[in-house]
C-alpha cells in the first residue's frame, strides 16, 4: 500500500488533490482512499490531506503516520511545518519551488523532486492554484497514478476551458519532472 | 384603519342562518356527538374558554382540516386515550413542536399532490406558543408554509398548575410569580406575539377572543382563505387559573377587550386593520376585580398604584389602536 | 374503551362522547323556550357543545349527557331564558 | 450520471442511496460532519434529480418534528444529523419511536459536548439506544450506501413500523473518498416498493395521533413498542437476505465475524474502526496468533443469542468502543455481558477508545489483543480500560 500526504494551505485545494489522486488510481484499476486531516482550519492555515492506494480493498481508517510520498504545495510551509515527519527513508518528496532540490538543504534521505508549479499554474491557468499541477508532477515523478487517469478525472470534475487549461497544466508539470 | 363594532353576545347580534350543504355546526341543526368535528365528552374544566374557542375554530375551518396540536390543556383534555374529541385528522407530538409537525404535514401533502383544498392548523396554548415553541413557530412563518397557527392564550401554564408564561399579564399572581411581601406578582408585560408574528412579513396576524365567537370564526375563515402562514391569537379566559367563576368566563373575556387590555385587531400585510372598538371603555379595575389573580392589587398597600400602571397599559393600547376614536 | 389497543396507538375520531361528562354537574341549566328569541348565542358559547338548535321549530335544547353546568349559557343569554337549578340527589 | 462503480465521498454514498430510495420529504439542519450529506441532497433536489420536498429548518428539533409530521401524513421521510443535533432531537426521537413512525435517520457519529469537539466517536447514537429506534452501524461507504434501502424497507414493514438510524463515523466516513459500487435505480425500485402506511393523517379517515395515555394503557403501549423492536430482528434478517440476493452482496444481518471461528481472543467493535482492526487481525494471524473480530452491525435490537454464539468459543472478548456510560463502562461491553448473564462465557473486557477523534491505529489494536490475552480465565476488572490514555497530562485527583 502506498500512502501519500499532501501539504498545503487552506484554500489551495489540497483536499481536492487527494480526491483526484484517489479517483485516478481507481481508474487505473487500484483501490484507493482519500481524506483530509479533519480540522477547523480556515483559509491560509497549513492543512494536510491523504491518499492511500493499494491493490486490495483498503480497510485501515487510521491516519497516515509514515507516508511513502509527500507533496508540498507551498515551499513556505517548509519553514513552519515539519513536512518530512514520518516520511519513509526511501520516500519521495515533491515540492513546489523554483529552486533545485540541492538548494533546499533538506536533511532527510528521501528523494526530493522540485517543480515550479506556481509558474506553470500562472502561465496556463492565470492563477496560482497549484493543486492539479502538483498532481501532474506527482504522476511524472512516481508513475504511481497514470497521467491519463488524472486527466480523465479532471475532465469529469471540470468542464470547458477550465478543464482544457487544467489538463494542459497537469501535462506540462508531468513533462517537466520527466514523466513519460 | 377600518373599524368594526363589537358584535358579541348582544341580543340582536345575529340570527341563525340556514345552513348551506352539509350541516357543520350545532347551530345548523342537531348533529350526533360522534359525528362532530369537536365532540363532547372532553375533560376540560366547566366554563373553559380554551376548549370553547378550539371548537369554534375547527367548526369554522371545516372537515377538510388537519390539526397539529402542542401539549397542553387542550391536548390532554381532548385526547384521553383511547378517546378523542377530534373529528378531523389530529396529531399531538410534543409540547413545543406543532408548528414544525404541521410544516412536515404540509410538505407531505405537497409531495403527494394532495395539499389543494386541505387546511392545516397548528395550535397550542400561550406557553407552547410564546415561550417554548416560539423558535419553531418563527421557523414555520419564515419558511412560508400555508398553515394557520392558532394560539389559545389563557395567560399562564394552566396544564401544569398556573405557572407564569411570557403571556401572563402585568402583576397577575401565578404559582411561580405569586404576589407576596415584595411582589405584586408577574412584573413583566405580555409578550407582543401578534406583532412578533407580523414582523415575519406574513400576510395575516390577528387577535380574537372566545367572548366574540362570531368574530373569531370569521377570522378563522378569512385566515384560511389566505395562502401562506397566518397567525391568530385568541384570548381564552381560564376560570380555574384566573380564580374566577365558571359562569363568568365570557363576561371576563369581554371586559378584557372593552377595557383595552386585550384589544381585537388584524394586521394584514403589516398594516393594522379592523380594530374592534368598544362602545365605551370601562376602567381596568372592572376587569381586574372579576379575577382573584388580581386580588392582591385591592388588598395590598401600593395596589392602587399598580392598578394605575395597568390602566396605563390599556390606555397605551387604546392610543396605539385608536380604540377611543369614533 | 376499545377491547384491544392498536399498534400505532391511534384513536378513532369523535370518540370522547363515550364519557358522559354530565356527571360533573352540580347545577343544571333549564331553558324557558317561551323566552328564547333564537339568537343561538348560547350554542356558540357552550364549551361542551352541549346546546343545539331544536330541529324544525327552533329554539334550543341542552344535552345533559355532556353539560357540565358551568352556567355560561345562563350568564350570557340576553333574555335570561336559562335558570341554573341544583342537581337533584 | 455517476458511473456505478466509482470513488465518491462517504456523504455522497449515503445521499445517492437516499435519492435512489425516492423519499418524499427530507428535513434537516446542518451540523458538522453531517453537512455534506444534506448539501448533496439539496443539490439533487435543486437539479431535479430528486423529486422531494426538502424543508430547511431552524434547528434539529424542528427538522425531526418536520419529518415526524410528514411521516404521520403518510410519506417516506429522511433526515440526518449528529452529536449535539441528535441530542437536540432527543425528545422528538423518543416521540417518533413511540408514535411508530418509520423515519430513516443517518447519524454521522461525532463526540458530544463538553468540551466541544467535532471529531468522531459514537457517544451520540449509543446514547439513544433506549428510544425504540433500530440501530445499524456501518464500517465503510459501501455499507452506508447499501443500508439505506434496507433501512427504509425494514422501518416501513407494516409488521415493524419503527424508525431506524444508520450510523457512519463522522469525517472518517463522511469526508473520505473511496470506491463504492452504487446501486441501480431499477433494482432499488424492485427491492423497495412505494411506502404504504397502515395509518396516516387523512381527512377521509380522521384519526387522532398522539393521544394522552394514562396508567391503564401506557404500560401496555410501551410493552408493544419493545415487542416491535424485538420482533424486528427476523424482519431485518429477511431484508438483508433479500438485499444480498437482489444486489449480489454478502451481508450478515446482525454482525460480521472476521477470522473468529477458531479465535481465542476476540475484539468486538462497531463502525469504521473495524477495518483497522481487520488489518491488525491479519498481522497477528501471520504471527500465528489466534485472534479475530466480531463487528457488531445491529445494536438495537440487541442480537443476544447470536452474540453468545459468535463469542462463546473465545476465552477473552475485548469490547473496543467509542463511548462510555459515565460511572459504568463502555455501553456495548455491558450489553455483551448481559448476553452472557447466567451462561458460561468468555472474560469480557471494556475498552474505551478513540473518543473525540483520537486515532486508533493498528499498533494500538494489536496492543489490545495482547493485553486481552492476559485476562484469560480471570474476572474482568470493574472499571473500563482506556486505550491510549495519556496519563502524563492528567492531574492527580484534587
Amino acid at each position: 500500500m502506498m500512502e501519500i500526504r499532501i501539504h498545503g494551505r487552506g484554500g489551495q485545494g489540497s483536499v481536492t488533490a487527494a480526491e483526484i489522486l484517489a479517483q485516478a488510481a481507481f481508474k487505473d484499476g487500484k483501490f484507493s482512499q482519500a481524506f483530509p486531516a479533519f480540522g477547523v482550519e480556515r483559509r491560509g492555515a497549513p492543512v494536510q490531506a491523504f491518499t492511500r492506494i493499494a491493490d486490495h480493498k483498503i480497510r485501515n481508517r487510521a491516519q497516515v503516520y509514515e507516508p511513502d510520498i509527500i507533496i508540498v504545495q507551498d515551499s513556505t510551509l517548509l519553514e513552519v511545518v515539519n513536512v518530512f515527519a514520518g516520511l519513509k527513508p526511501s520516500g519521495v518528496a515533491i515540492i513546489n519551488t523554483a529552486k533545485a532540490p540541492g538548494e533546499l538543504k533538506i536533511a532527510h534521505t528521501a528523494t526530493v523532486r522540485t517543480i515550479d508549479a506556481t509558474k506553470v499554474a500562472m502561465d496556463i491557468l492565470g492563477r496560482p492554484i497549484t493543486n492539479t499541477t502538483m498532481i501532474g508532477a506527482f504522476s511524472g515523478a512516481t508513475g504511481a497514478v497514470s497521467i491519463d487517469s488524472i486527466v480523465t478525472v479532471i475532465r469529469e470534475r471540470f468542464s470547458g476551458k477550465l478543464a482544457d487549461n487544467n489538463e494542459r497544466a497537469v501535462r506540462e508539470a508531468y513533462r517537466q519532472v520527466g514523466g513519460k | 384603519m377600518t373599524q368594526t363594532t363589537p358584535e358579541a353576545a348582544t341580543p340582536n347580534a345575529a340570527t341563525a342562518k340556514a345552513p348551506a350543504g352539509k350541516p357543520k355546526t350545532l347551530k345548523e341543526g342537531y348533529i350526533p356527538p360522534k359525528e362532530r368535528l369537536f365532540a363532547p365528552g372532553h375533560r376540560g374544566c366547566a366554563g373553559c374558554a380554551e376548549l370553547l374557542a378550539a371548537r369554534l375554530v375547527i367548526e369554522a375551518a371545516g372537515p377538510n382540516t388537519i390539526i397539529a396540536n402542542n401539549t397542553g390543556c387542550l391536548e390532554v383534555t381532548t385526547t384521553p386515550y383511547p378517546e378523542s374529541s377530534w373529528g378531523v385528522p389530529w396529531i399531538h407530538s410534543l409540547f413545543e413542536n406543532a408548528a414544525a409537525v404541521a410544516s412536515g404535514i404540509e410538505a407531505a401533502l405537497i409531495a403527494q399532490g394532495k395539499k389543494e383544498g386541505i387546511n392545516i392548523i397548528a395550535q397550542g396554548g400561550d406557553g407552547s406558543t410564546v415561550d417554548i415553541g416560539l423558535g419553531l413557530i418563527s421557523g414555520m412563518m419564515e419558511r412560508g408554509h400555508d398553515i394557520l397557527y392558532v394560539c389559545y392564550d389563557n395567560e399562564a401554564y394552566m396544564n401544569t398548575g398556573v405557572q407564569r408564561s411570557g403571556a401572563t399579564p402585568f402583576c397577575a399572581s401565578t404559582t411561580t410569580s405569586p404576589s407576596g411581601e415584595l411582589s405584586f406578582g408577574n412584573m413583566r408585560p405580555k409578550k407582543p406575539m401578534p406583532e412578533i408574528m407580523a414582523a415575519h412579513g406574513i400576510p395575516y396576524s390577528a387577535t380574537a377572543s372566545a367572548a366574540y365567537p362570531r368574530d373569531l370564526q370569521k377570522k378563522v375563515k378569512k385566515a384560511l382563505s389566505i395562502k401562506g402562514p397566518k397567525y391568530l391569537h385568541v384570548h381564552v379566559p381560564c376560570p380555574t387559573g384566573w380564580y374566577a367563576e365558571s359562569a363568568d368566563t365570557i363576561k371576563i373575556g369581554r371586559l378584557a377587550v372593552e377595557t383595552g387590555l386585550f384589544p381585537i385587531y388584524e394586521i394584514e400585510n403589516g398594516v393594522v386593520t379592523n380594530v374592534m372598538k368598544p362602545k365605551k371603555r370601562p376602567p381596568v379595575e372592572d376587569y381586574l376585580r372579576t379575577q382573584n389573580r388580581f386580588k392582591h392589587l385591592f388588598s395590598k398597600e401600593g395596589g392602587a398604584e399598580v392598578v394605575k400602571q395597568i390602566q396605563a397599559i390599556a390606555d397605551k393600547n387604546a392610543q396605539r389602536l385608536g380604540l377611543d376614536s369614533k | 374503551m376499545a377491547d384491544k389497543l392498536n399498534e400505532s396507538a391511534v384513536t378513532e375520531p369523535s370518540s370522547s362522547p363515550a364519557t358522559k361528562t354530565g356527571a360533573w354537574r352540580s347545577q343544571r341549566p333549564v331553558v324557558d323556550l317561551d323566552k328564547c328569541i333564537k339568537c343561538y348565542i348560547c350554542i356558540d358559547l357552550c364549551p361542551e357543545g352541549a346546546i343545539s338548535a331544536l330541529p324544525e321549530k327552533g329554539g334550543v335544547q341542552v344535552d345533559y349527557d355532556y353539560c357540565k353546568g358551568c352556567g355560561i349559557c345562563a350568564s350570557e343569554c340576553p333574555q335570561k331564558a336559562y335558570t341554573m337549578a341544583p342537581e337533584e340527589k | 450520471m455517476m458511473p456505478r462503480k466509482t470513488v465518491v465521498e462517504g456523504s455522497m454514498a449515503v445521499a445517492e442511496a437516499v435519492r435512489l430510495c425516492r423519499p418524499q420529504v427530507i428535513s434537516a439542519y446542518p451540523i458538522t460532519p453531517q453537512t455534506h450529506i444534506v448539501e448533496d441532497l439539496s443539490k439533487m433536489v435543486a437539479d431535479g434529480e430528486l423529486r422531494c420536498e426538502f424543508v430547511n429548518t431552524e434547528s434539529e428539533f424542528a427538522a425531526a418534528s418536520v419529518v415526524l409530521g410528514a411521516s404521520a401524513a403518510g410519506v417516506r421521510t429522511y433526515t440526518a444529523t449528529t452529536s449535539q443535533g441528535l441530542f437536540l432531537m432527543f425528545e422528538v426521537l423518543y416521540n417518533i419511536a413511540g408514535s411508530r413512525l418509520p423515519i430513516n435517520l443517518t447519524c454521522a457519529n461525532r463526540a458530544v459536548s463538553a468540551p466541544i469537539n467535532i471529531w468522531n466517536d459514537q457517544q451520540d447514537s449509543v446514547s439513544l439506544r433506549d428510544a425504540g429506534w433500530l440501530q445499524l452501524y456501518c464500517e465503510d461507504a459501501q455499507e452506508i450506501h447499501d443500508f439505506q434501502p434496507i433501512a427504509f424497507k425494514v422501518a416501513e414493514d407494516p409488521r415493524v413500523r419503527l424508525p431506524i438510524m444508520t450510523m457512519m463515523d463522522g469525517f472518517v466516513l463522511t469526508h473520505t473518498y473511496e470506491p463504492v459500487e452504487l446501486m441501480d435505480q431499477e433494482l432499488v425500485d424492485s427491492y423497495l416498493p412505494a411506502y404504504k402506511p397502515v395509518v396516516k393523517l387523512d381527512v377521509a379517515h380522521p384519526l387522532t395521533f398522539g393521544a394522552f395515555a394514562q396508567p391503564n394503557t401506557y404500560h401496555e403501549i410501551r410493552y408493544m413498542l419493545n415487542r416491535a423492536v424485538m420482533g424486528a430482528k427476523p424482519k431485518i434478517a429477511a431484508a438483508f437476505k433479500e438485499f444480498n440476493e437482489t444486489f449480489g452482496r454478502d451481508y450478515a444481518p446482525f454482525m460480521e465475524e472476521y477470522r473468529s471461528e477458531d479465535a481465542d481472543v476476540l475484539v468486538l467493535s462497531l463502525g469504521s474502526v473495524c477495518g483497522t482492526i481487520k488489518d491488525a487481525v491479519d498481522e497477528l494471524r501471520t504471527e500465528g496468533q489466534k485472534v479475530g473480530l466480531v463487528k457488531l452491525r445491529m445494536h438495537r435490537p440487541l442480537p443476544k443469542a447470536e452474540l453468545r454464539k459468535a463469542l462463546d468459543r473465545a476465552s477473552v472478548v475485548a469490547v473496543v468502543e467509542k463511548d462510555i456510560s459515565m460511572g459504568q463502562e463502555g455501553i456495548i461491553a455491558t450489553d455483551v455481558k448481559s448476553a452472557f448473564a447466567g451462561h458460561d462465557g468468555p472474560t469480557v473486557l471494556s475498552y474505551v477508545a478513540g473518543l473525540g477523534g483520537r486515532d486508533v491505529p493498528v499498533p494500538d489494536v494489536k496492543k489490545v489483543f495482547k493485553e486481552a490475552a492476559a485476562w484469560k480465565g480471570r474476572q474482568a476488572p470493574d472499571d473500563p480500560i482506556w486505550l491510549g490514555l495519556n496519563t502524563g497530562i492528567i492531574p492527580e485527583v484534587q
